[in-house]
């Protein structure tokens, strides 16, 4: 079967810099991709190429089989099919909700628009507001209109550019949930731009972090979670510490932490270099732990506190812990390793690129993570 | 306590300005408690309907004729792209610069039966008069056409500065939703410049209402000509001030009615990427190109010809140093107008955004509503009003000080100045409203909050983000003040007169070859200011798009 | 020493003869042209710290509304008032007149024979139907014109005959007189009324093919067995509180004196109100006719009555 | 000590609406408060209220002492030196980044300027961008130089509406960090909106929950997460399910999770019902727990799923596991109660006000709620 989305190795362009450099995705009919990644890393100049406002410097885009951007070629966006929500919504100032809403349903009768302005207006939680104009709503009010008016024409492929960024936790969790129910019930191929991760995770079929215009990995959330190919996106996804550590035995290494076993490690050579992911929940607090640390920093983060911790050796981590149970900052703390999986790079990878404008290069990590 | 100042200040300025409009509004209060009706009965009974029709039918004419003109090709010239589209974008304004009058005295002397054109069709054809049918020139269709060709440059440039400041997401997101850039420009585009569509119909309705030349020329009978014939057949000074009230009440209506119907729309657009043109090939890249070629060739080019022409014939007096003290007072006199009358209307329409309550609204309104009353009769209004100050000045000085200063302001250049004010500052209020209208108010909030008063606000973020619309402003004022005619009549002091008094006296006495060359001058003293500030137009325009790489998508 | 003067004159049929005086008398000479009725309410707003001194306007129309607005008092010199013949005074030689302009019919050389016509009631003859033209009844000359016949008349008369006038038209009431003749010489229709000067003016054209329409119309002359062919004229009067009375009234006083008359109505082919002064050869080549010398107050007076009687009769 | 924002039975109206009802906050100099609520709650006019741009309809205004903002006077914003971040940018088109970073410092040397740009362009990460106009930076960028503009001229009052809302999960906690620094270093008071609890949870010195217009709560943010003295914000603040029960003896409740014991509720009569919070960190997953239900969610979370569960009594509630326990939509599970704090309603409190023009009441919740 075609996908019914398939970049192949896209280069876009702004003036001079490259700014989305050889991305390949592919997305089946029905699925909903998710597209992570650092502010400013081309998340929009990609979404934009895709539905045809931006032209593409080489590779090609094709919607279900067909190209409909190539370098010499841009198909013109209303021909594709393609809706979109907007990373500044772009609501019509001079159209009323129910206007904005129903804009797209062209072929639509009056009453089927009618219909569909208030089912939606329903399940964005704004029922009744048809009459008010863009201005008379709150920042988040226009958000999920604009939502609604992308979602009402029912396009094959929907865009959408952080749809929930201004609604509060719970409503973007209930929102994000209904979306996923309507995509799917309405056979809508969906392409979304977010930066919460919760959010990506709960929605996703497909997920991928996008860095300085590349696309670092394009599998399930599950897979970019706990088996991330690239430093990247083990430092992007889920607060990662990246620690380093030497193979010393077959799945045995020295590390800050200690030694740790892994079944993962056995297929690295003695003597090897590497560096690991350490993520918070990674490290219990346990007062009987020989590796201790001194509290730098607690942070409240509702259930939990997020400690982060210096060890002995220099080398700061964080951990979790619940929130009743208050440890002061300089106090010691006890951690124990409890790595579920252990996700494993060449050493050498371990510094960031930190000039804007260096790609980084993709150099294949030395052992294949794997996940216990 | 410092609002209520400016609030003060803001509407004793308009009212001000409003003052020779209440002169009409008081004729219509007399009226209203127990006046003279005999006039006004007798003009019921003979001839308002008529007048009623035609100027209602004149008014629908040129505003379509204005709209399809204006929109079209600022439409064109903001987002395609096309051979000639950069020099079009300028010279589309100078039909502007011809007074109508003059097009249509040029017009029917090509089209008229005695014309060139008929006289050829019926020596080719040994036809005579009446046996062939050719459309009658000096009519109602006429007019309409004449006006729309002047006028449509309101249209024009004013919505061609909204066009400049749309936002390219606001398309796009049309173009998502399945609009192609046709449909994008007649259900985003279009609505979204209605603010300055309107605005510059309004401003040729306006001046098509306040217009005796050209009706009177064609002999259409219209409110106008039906108050000048109240006052000059009848000898009815208040029963022409009153056909004025209704022609204002009428024009209030109007002006509400389009605000009503707006609601609570609103213009601004978050984004303020500007859009990407399309570039146009081929066949269509022609047709744009026709498309704006030919309002200029017969609003512009075909009258400008035959004034060259007659200019040519009448080649002594471009030596006469008259001529040239002339052409020096016309172009001081519209540049100084139109500084002080855009200073004007940026003050109150600014003024209107930061202290939006009902009384400063009304009143700003109600200063700008000069434009669609006759010029005569606004400077009768302000006769009546400045000669009595002035009186009063004279009667205190020598009774103080024994010292007589004449008139100080009726009988000086401040009286034209003041006129003029009062009769354009609606173009100038409106054109800067219609700009200020594309400002999101979160910019003046974002300036104000780190601590800039709204004057320094103004300067800062205003202004800069106006610029096209206060050029706009500044070339419509001068250009207008260029040709204004009545006024300046009546009002202007000893020995000093202007190019249009003088290219009317000419016409006016049918000596058209002698109007020639003032007319002439007339526009090239409008080109010439109108060509630099369409540049400083176009540069801003050019500078936000500097670092912005367009798609070219072909259409 | 200076005198000041608010002219309906059109600049150019003015100028010339004001700095003629000044080069004769060193008397400088301060002008403001406009239109007649605004530089009338001008005048009575400013009252009495007007600056003028003299009002110049053409037409009797605005004349006598400029007499009854009380802004001018009443010339006394004898050598001015005798020097121009009685009707041609405003009452109580408030006004006196400088010019004549007359206002005949014109005819198609080609197609009708002047015999056939005896007067402006031919205008409303039905033999003439659908071959008159004339200018709107905006116009002044009109409303003058209809004003005499009113007094010669009567209402009823007068208002007939305007209304068999519309019904002749032969086109809508459009143009200015020139455009009448040249009507005339297309052959659009066989009769015109217009102000003579307008043939003059294109008798005197660079385009050939105004001096060629010309020499297609004759003129003339209506109403010579009765009260003679309409005149109007341009005239000139004293302001009621003119500062420089002296120098105002050498002014009035060069304006009739022969030189000044000749040039005055020759530039625009207008007849001089000096009686015996010459006229100018294009004046003489139109030949001799008996002048309406009905008194001008009449048209003034009766200017309103006949606007509304030409709105009753349809004519626009 | 006078506070330097006092917030006084504070009414704004829009229109006919009232929009803001009887809010009363204190903010202490230097004290950073954070405003959390649901999407149109009000939060943006309250701060436009607190700039200046919004007239009150009741109540007042005072920074330090100084009344600002009555029924019939409004001091003008420019007069407060007050900074804002707004929710939309409102970024100065036609300025240059550090043109628009500098705008606001009216009274430094253009070396200061310069100086004061470099410094907070590195800070939020975008050193070198001086140049750039707004439209050629992406949606998060524009954001960081809004709060950069925001920041630089160093106001007494700095309030933020959302202004990391457009950033990853990364950026946004590292940019909370520096600016939470930034503003203890620079002694500017600040009120932040935000819909990120963790990030409320970790700047705010004060924080409280608006819903509908009035705010319920005004405190440290552990005691609007453990405390909540209402309903709605026990409902808002940390994912809770609320449930009901009878007290049925001293300390001890009978209720769909069993029987309960808690001292909280040793000062609730015999006999009371009431309802209680639960939140999915209370249920604890325990196969050999006699509190069984069926999955009938799945949630991924990156280091944790959320499911939620039907119990046998057919009351949903929601609980973690972490994210390699995969439990199958379908199957049955056991779980445990696990109640550090028990938050404990007077029960006919439970039902959500449904109709948005009405205000919710504040009737006294029966017990006074404690923490253990
Ligand atoms: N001009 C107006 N007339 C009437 N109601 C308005 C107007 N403007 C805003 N509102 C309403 O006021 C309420 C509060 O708006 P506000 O912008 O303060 O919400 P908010 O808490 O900032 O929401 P968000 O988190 O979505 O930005 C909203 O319900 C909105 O619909
Ligand atoms: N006109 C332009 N010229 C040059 N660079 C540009 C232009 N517009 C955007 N950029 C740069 O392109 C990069 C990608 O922008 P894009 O909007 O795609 O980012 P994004 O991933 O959507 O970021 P965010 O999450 O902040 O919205 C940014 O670094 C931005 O600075
Ligand atoms: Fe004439
Ligand atoms: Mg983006
Ligand atoms: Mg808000």
């Amino acid at each position: 079967m075609l996908s019914l989305l398939q970049l192949d190795h896209l280069h876009v362009h702004l003036g001079q810099n490259a700014i989305v450099r050889n991305v390949s995705v592919q997305l089946e009919a029905g699925e909903i991709g998710c597209l992570l990644g650092p502010s400013g890393c081309g998340k929009t100049t990609l979404l934009r190429a895709i539905a045809g406002f931006q032209q593409v410097a080489s590779g090609s885009i094709s919607l279900a089989g067909q190209t409909v951007s190539a370098p010499a070629f841009t198909q013109a966006p209303e021909k594709r099919g393609i809706g979109m929500v907007f990373q500044d919504f772009a609501l019509f100032p001079h159209l009323t909700v129910a206007e904005n809403i129903s804009f797209g349903m062209r072929h639509a009768s009056t009453r089927e628009k009618l219909q569909r302005v208030d089912e939606l207006l329903s399940r964005i939680g704004l029922p009744g507001y048809q009459k008010r104009y863009p201005h008379e709503l709150s920042g988040g009010q226009q958000q999920r209109i604009a939502l609604a008016r992308a979602l009402a024409p029912r396009p094959r492929l929907l865009l959408l550019d952080e749809p929930f960024s201004s609604l509060d936790a719970e409503l973007r969790e209930r929102l994000a949930v209904e979306v996923r129910q309507l995509l799917k019930n309405e056979q809508i191929t969906a392409l979304l731009v977010t930066h919460d991760q919760q959010e990506a995770f709960a929605m996703a079929d497909k997920a991928g972090v996008m860095y300085q215009g590349e696309l670092l990995q394009w599998e399930t959330p599950y897979q970019l979670y706990h088996q991330p190919r690239h430093q990247m996106v083990a430092d992007f996804v889920g607060h990662g510490v990246l620690l380093q550590g030497t193979v010393t035995a077959s799945g045995s290494m020295a590390s800050p932490l200690g030694m740790l076993d892994h079944p993962s490690l056995e297929q690295v050579e003695s003597g090897t270099p590497v560096s690991f992911l350490v993520r918070p929940d990674d490290l219990v607090p346990d007062t009987e732990s020989r590796l201790r640390g001194t509290i730098k920093a607690r942070g409240f983060r509702g259930a939990h506190n997020l400690y982060s911790v210096e060890l002995d050796s220099g080398v700061e981590v964080l951990t979790l812990s619940p929130s009743h149970e208050q440890l002061e900052v300089g106090s010691e703390i006890g951690l124990r390793p409890d790595f579920d999986h252990l996700v494993v790079f060449a050493a050498d990878r371990c510094e960031l690129p930190s000039l804007p404008s260096q790609a980084p290069s993709f150099r294949p990590v030395l052992p294949k993570t794997q996940s216990a | 306590m410092q609002q209520r100042w400016r609030q003060l200040s803001l509407v004793a300025s308009a009212l001000v300005l409003g003052l020779p409009l209440m002169v009409i509004v008081f004729a219509l209060l007399q009226l209203l408690f127990g006046g003279d009706f005999t006039t006004l009965q007798h003009l019921w009974q003979t001839v308002i309907p008529e007048y009623i029709q035609h100027s209602l039918i004149l008014m629908v004419g040129v505003a379509v004729g204005v709209i399809i003109l204006g929109v079209s090709t600022a439409w064109l010239t903001t987002s395609c792209r096309f051979p000639g589209q950069k020099l079009l974008s300028w010279a589309l304004l100078l039909p502007l610069a011809m007074p109508a009058y003059i097009t249509a005295y040029t017009y029917t002397g090509m089209l008229d039966y005695s014309g060139p054109v008929q006289t050829l069709l019926r020596d080719t054809f040994g036809w005579s008069y009446g046996d062939y049918w050719f459309p009658q020139i000096r009519s109602i269709g006429g007019a309409i056409a004449v006006l729309s060709l002047v006028l449509f440059p309101y249209v024009y440039l004013i919505t061609r500065a909204t066009f400049l400041q749309q936002s390219a997401t606001t398309l796009e997101a049309g173009r998502s939703l399945g609009l192609s850039p046709w449909q994008c420009f007649l259900r985003i585009a279009l609505p979204l410049a209605r603010p300055a569509i309107v605005t510059g119909t309004t401003l040729a309705l306006m001046e098509t209402l306040a217009d005796y030349g050209t009706v009177q020329y064609f002999g259409v009978t219209t409110f106008t000509t039906g108050i000048f014939r109240t006052w000059y057949g009848l000898g009815d000074l208040t029963g022409a001030l009153q056909l004025a009230g209704l022609l204002l009440a009428a024009v209030i209506t109007l002006i509400l009615l389009e605000r009503w119907s707006r609601k609570q729309a609103r213009y601004d657009q978050r984004n303020p990427r500007p859009a990407a043109p399309f570039e146009l090939q081929g066949g269509k890249a022609w047709l744009a190109s026709l498309v704006c070629w030919l309002p200029l060739v017969f609003g512009f080019l075909l009258p400008a010809l035959q004034l060259a022409a007659w200019s040519v014939e009448r080649w002594q007096v471009w030596t006469d140093s008259d001529f040239w003290q002339l052409t020096w007072n016309s172009f001081a006199l519209a540049l100084v107008a139109a500084l002080l009358v855009v200073t004007l209307a940026v003050w109150l329409a600014y003024g209107r955004r930061q202290l939006p309550t009902k009384l400063v609204r009304t009143s700003v309104a109600f200063a700008g509503l000069g434009y669609a009353i006759p010029g005569l009769v606004i400077a009768v209004g302000l006769l009546v009003l400045l000669t009595s100050i002035d009186n009063v000045i004279i009667q205190i000085t020598t009774e103080w000080f024994d010292y007589n200063p004449g008139l100080l302001l009726s009988g000086t250049l401040f009286a034209l100045l003041f006129a003029y004010a009062v009769r354009f500052l609606s173009v100038a209020i409106q054109t800067v409203q219609a700009g200020l209208a594309e400002i999101r108010p979160s910019m003046d909030e974002a300036a104000r909050i780190h601590g800039y008063r709204p004057l320094q606000v103004l300067r800062l973020i205003h202004l800069p983000l106006l610029r096209p619309s206060v050029l706009t402003a500044v070339i419509l004022v001068g250009v207008d003040v260029l040709k204004e005619l009545p006024a300046t009549l009546v009002l202007r002091p000893f020995d000093f007169n202007t190019l249009a008094v003088r290219a009317y006296e000419m016409a006016g006495d049918e000596r058209l070859a002698d109007a020639g060359p003032p007319a002439l001058m007339m526009v090239m003293v409008g080109l010439i200011p109108v060509i630099l500030l369409s540049r400083a137009m176009l540069k801003s325009q050019q500078n936000a798009l500097k670092e912005q790489d367009f798609v070219p998508v072909t259409a | 020493a200076t005198v000041n003067v608010y002219s309906a004159r059109k600049e150019a049929l003015i100028k010339p003869v004001l700095e003629q005086f000044t080069e004769k008398t060193g008397i400088e000479v301060r002008l403001l042209t406009g239109n007649g009725d605004a530089l009338l309410a001008r005048l009575r707003n400013e009252g009495a710290n007007s600056p003028a001194d003299l009002f110049l306007t053409v037409d009797a129309g605005n004349l006598h509304r400029a007499a009854e607005a009380g802004i001018f008092q009443p010339l006394t010199s004898d050598k001015v008032l005798q020097s121009v013949p009685a009707h041609l005074h405003g009452a109580d030689n408030l006004w006196i007149g400088l010019s004549l302009r007359a206002r005949p019919i014109f005819y198609a050389k080609e197609r009708v024979d002047p015999s056939q016509l005896s007067g402006y009631q031919d205008l409303a003859d039905p033999k003439w139907d659908n071959d008159v033209c004339i200018r709107s009844s905006d116009n002044i000359y009109n409303q003058s014109l209809t004003a005499a016949l009113l007094e010669h008349w009567g209402e009823e008369k007068t208002e007939a005959w305007a209304e068999g006038l519309v019904s002749n038209l032969a086109k809508p009431p459009v143009g200015g007189d020139r455009d009448q003749i040249k009507a005339v010489a297309a052959g659009v229709c066989d009769l015109a009324v217009a102000n003579t000067y307008y043939l003059g003016l294109m008798e005197a054209s660079s385009d050939p093919a105004e001096r060629e329409a010309a020499s297609k119309v004759g003129i003339f002359w209506p109403n010579q067995d009765s009260f003679g062919t309409h005149v109007n004229v341009s005239g000139i009067g004293l302001t009621k509180y003119a500062k420089n009375t002296d120098e105002a009234q050498q002014l009035i006083a060069y304006l009739l004196s022969d030189e000044a008359q000749k040039w005055y109505a020759a530039t625009n082919n207008e007849y001089p109100a000096v009686s015996d002064v010459e006229w100018s050869e294009r004046l003489q080549a139109w030949g001799d006719f008996k002048m309406d010398d009905i008194e001008m107050r009449y048209l003034g007076e009766n200017n309103a009555a006949a606007v509304k009687l030409m709105n009753r009769a349809g004519w626009r």
